[in-house]
């Protein structure tokens, strides 16, 4: 019987390498997989490439993973936000490196990898700065630029249903990158607030479909980052 | 220097944009003042409201205690979900944008050059460099408004011959909304087509660093 | 209030204009909206391309169109099925045109189409016949051909369930290339056994959101085109 | 020449071929021979079947008068969906397919060439061409197996120097299994890993118009 279960976030993170580019869910703190990033924090792999399209806040997960050293260089779209220190502090001294992208181009990259896509076309950003040096090309008389997928080695997802096949659903706005994410990396884990047998979850409904899933880890009560930052938690 | 003219606050040019806005318009408002607009949509037009970040059918902020922090707009701050709404992700959600789905953006602005090219994103300097959606919405969106204060702080203005700032796209906007008046960009310049009351077109045109000309006659009566 | 119902299919396909691109959902006969198909026939509409995986069977429904003569062009994977003869006599006879396009490839175009991506790499067809002629390039050492946006005037989309907003629920595998349709035409027109407020429709569930669509057309008890078929029915 | 070897039956052969197919595997059944191998799957092995229009977690056909002409595989039969199904856009089953993401597919062929060459879509001339998801899955499926006739009907290989009907992916296929023997494809043409009870290696050469060479000691013991 197909059962990707494994036991805490410790077993569902484990193999990462050093130098690998591991990419995470949510949005701000919408969908950010707290406990997972505790648990890479834990194991201790480093000069990782991180994808995410913010950088954390207070010294709590993404935030607590960076502050860590784990990371040589983040790709996102918005690396500032409220109570965020970590990440400015660090790409200030010149000891982070960032790949600042476009959000929806950020999104499609990740789609694309996932869809087995090694490059597109784009209208967005032609003109400006984060288009300089970049391969442009005219499609109906518009500049477009040249996009590159992105994929993974390893994505950490938070869902709020998972079954024992991996199919997923989320809560709300905290689906956002996570299913391409799913799509992206080669081992995808997530942690879910509720875990339940093949045939409970609607077939019509799956957001994620298993087959992007590697592993599940159930998280029944998963930490809010706004809650941990708001009680001045840091980790580890 | 004359004192500069007395104009709209923050609410009232929110009112002014959002009685442009067409009865069932699908419509992403930037963070911070364009998010205002949500708030004076007149009765009996409805407006669906995109926000990047996975949800059409955006409402207002949830009453204290009912708040989900996984139910959150492109700012991060907690709305609510209205009947008919729907989550999807981001690659789905920038398909609307980029794919010319959405009817009209509202964005703030650091300045807006004569020609409609838009800078919004980055100071330059030693800001950490951040550009969310903004390059997407602007080269995606159907129409693209910016909602502004005419000049800054300091009286410098942001209605520019050409931006000094980083762009955000090139040629991209199409009206501006600021505290006196409304302005749009025509094949040689910007076009007053609304003033505040109480402004005239030679104060506004006096704040303004680029060609600009008095394009109300040519409006059609509302 | 937003309400995107017309009276009935004529209404539903008014406008199309005679040399118009048309998507029609379904693969094989699941998703097939045949009642809005003979609403397109019914209108006249010649001189037409349309775009969907197959081109039907018997004489109903697409196969019907195409019987009428209104179809200049076929885009499609697969032009043959069990009863079908209309489009293999047409073709064979010159009066049809065909651009076969790779089933994933047309999925992915009509995708692009919808996402404003006007072209994208992909590895299918390198080195047949179907990629002969066309713009390569090579990505992490493999060959990759360029392909282009499919959009249309007019999609036709078969739902099982839309709200007065659009938001689309379909049935099981009659999903297929709707939801991609839906988002590459001009004018998406809905043909839904039911028709429901919004709210009804869990928002988390919603698979087409609304703003694809233009119009729905509330058809209770939709034809299966198989049954047509046995019962040797020809339409008109 | 000799009369031809008697060889595995259909469903025998779907057996032979479900038998290495790995526990917990997403496999694509092309229409046709292949779709017979899901009948096969041994007992405590559980395979998630994929069908390209939109189906993860297809089961067999419906008893009589429970199907639904809405659920149907890409062969446009009827079928059923099992416990953990999903269903989904035809972008997303191809992002499954070209994204790497199964783990097998099974397709039939016309020809198979020495260094992998598929071609299965097309016998050229005036039929009308069809090419549906078959290239498609070879180029981005993990591993391509293909279960075919060692020879057609009047005794003509199957398994050839190189392919005269049009491709439908170049140095795609990674197994082939016939009525004579299970066949790889190594770096120097067929290597014959298994052969059906009763068939000599040097039989199934001489029904092989390319290399070959009997790999069966090379072999994992099963």
């Amino acid at each position: 019987m197909i059962d990707k279960r494994v036991a805490d976030p410790e077993q569902a993170v484990a193999g990462v390498a050093d130098g690998a580019t591991v990419m995470i869910g949510g949005f701000g703190e919408a969908g950010s997989p707290i406990e997972l990033i505790h648990a890479l924090i834990d194991h201790g792999a480093t000069d990782l490439t991180v994808v995410n399209n913010n950088t954390g806040s207070g010294e709590v997960g993404l935030a607590a993973l960076i502050r860590a050293g784990s990371v040589a260089k983040m790709i996102c779209s918005y690396p500032r936000s409220t109570n965020s220190t970590v990440f400015p502090d660090l790409y200030r001294s010149g000891r982070i490196e960032l790949e600042l992208v476009p959000q929806g181009t950020l999104a499609e990259r990740i789609r694309a990898g996932g869809a087995g896509i090694p490059g597109f076309y784009t209208p967005t950003a032609v003109g400006t700065e984060l288009a300089e040096g970049r391969e442009q090309r005219e499609f109906n008389g518009r500049g477009h630029v040249l996009e590159h997928a992105l994929t993974a080695d390893l994505a950490l997802i938070k869902a709020r249903v998972a079954d024992l096949h991996g199919n997923l659903l989320y809560n709300r706005t905290a689906r956002n990158f996570s299913p391409l994410m799913a799509m992206a990396a080669t081992t995808t884990v997530v942690q879910a607030a509720e875990v339940v047998s093949p045939g409970e979850i609607d077939p019509e409904a799956v957001v994620t479909p298993g087959i992007f899933v590697d592993r599940v880890v159930h998280v029944g009560s998963p930490a809010h980052e706004s809650d941990l930052v708001a009680r001045g938690v840091t980790y580890p | 220097m004359t004192s500069a003219p007395v104009g709209l606050s923050r609410e009232q040019m929110a009112a002014r944009a959002a009685r442009d806005i067409a009865d069932g318009s699908y419509v992403n408002l930037g963070i911070g003042m364009p998010e205002m607009i949500a708030q004076f949509i007149p009765e009996g037009c409805e407006v669906i409201l995109h926000t990047e970040n996975g949800l059409l059918g955006m409402g207002p902020s949830p009453d204290d205690g009912y708040g989900d922090p996984e139910l959150i707009n492109a700012g991060k701050r907690q709305v609510t979900a209205l009947p008919g709404a729907s989550y999807f992700h981001h690659a789905d959600s920038f398909a609307m944008i980029r794919g010319g789905h959405l009817n009209l953006c509202v964005l703030g602005a650091l300045e807006v050059a004569a020609n409609g090219d838009l800078a919004n994103w980055s100071t330059g300097g030693d800001s950490i460099p951040a550009v969310g959606g903004a390059m997407d919405l602007v080269s995606g969106v159907k129409a693209v408004y910016v909602m502004t204060s005419h000049c800054t702080r300091d009286g410098t203005p942001k209605l520019v011959e050409s931006c000094t700032y980083p762009l955000t796209g090139v040629g991209v906007v199409d009206r501006i909304y600021t505290d006196l008046a409304v302005v749009d960009i025509g094949p040689d310049g910007f076009e007053v087509v609304d003033l505040t009351a109480g402004v005239s077109f030679d104060e506004v045109a006096a704040l303004t660093a680029g060609p600009i000309r008095d394009a109300r006659s040519t409006e059609v009566e509302r």
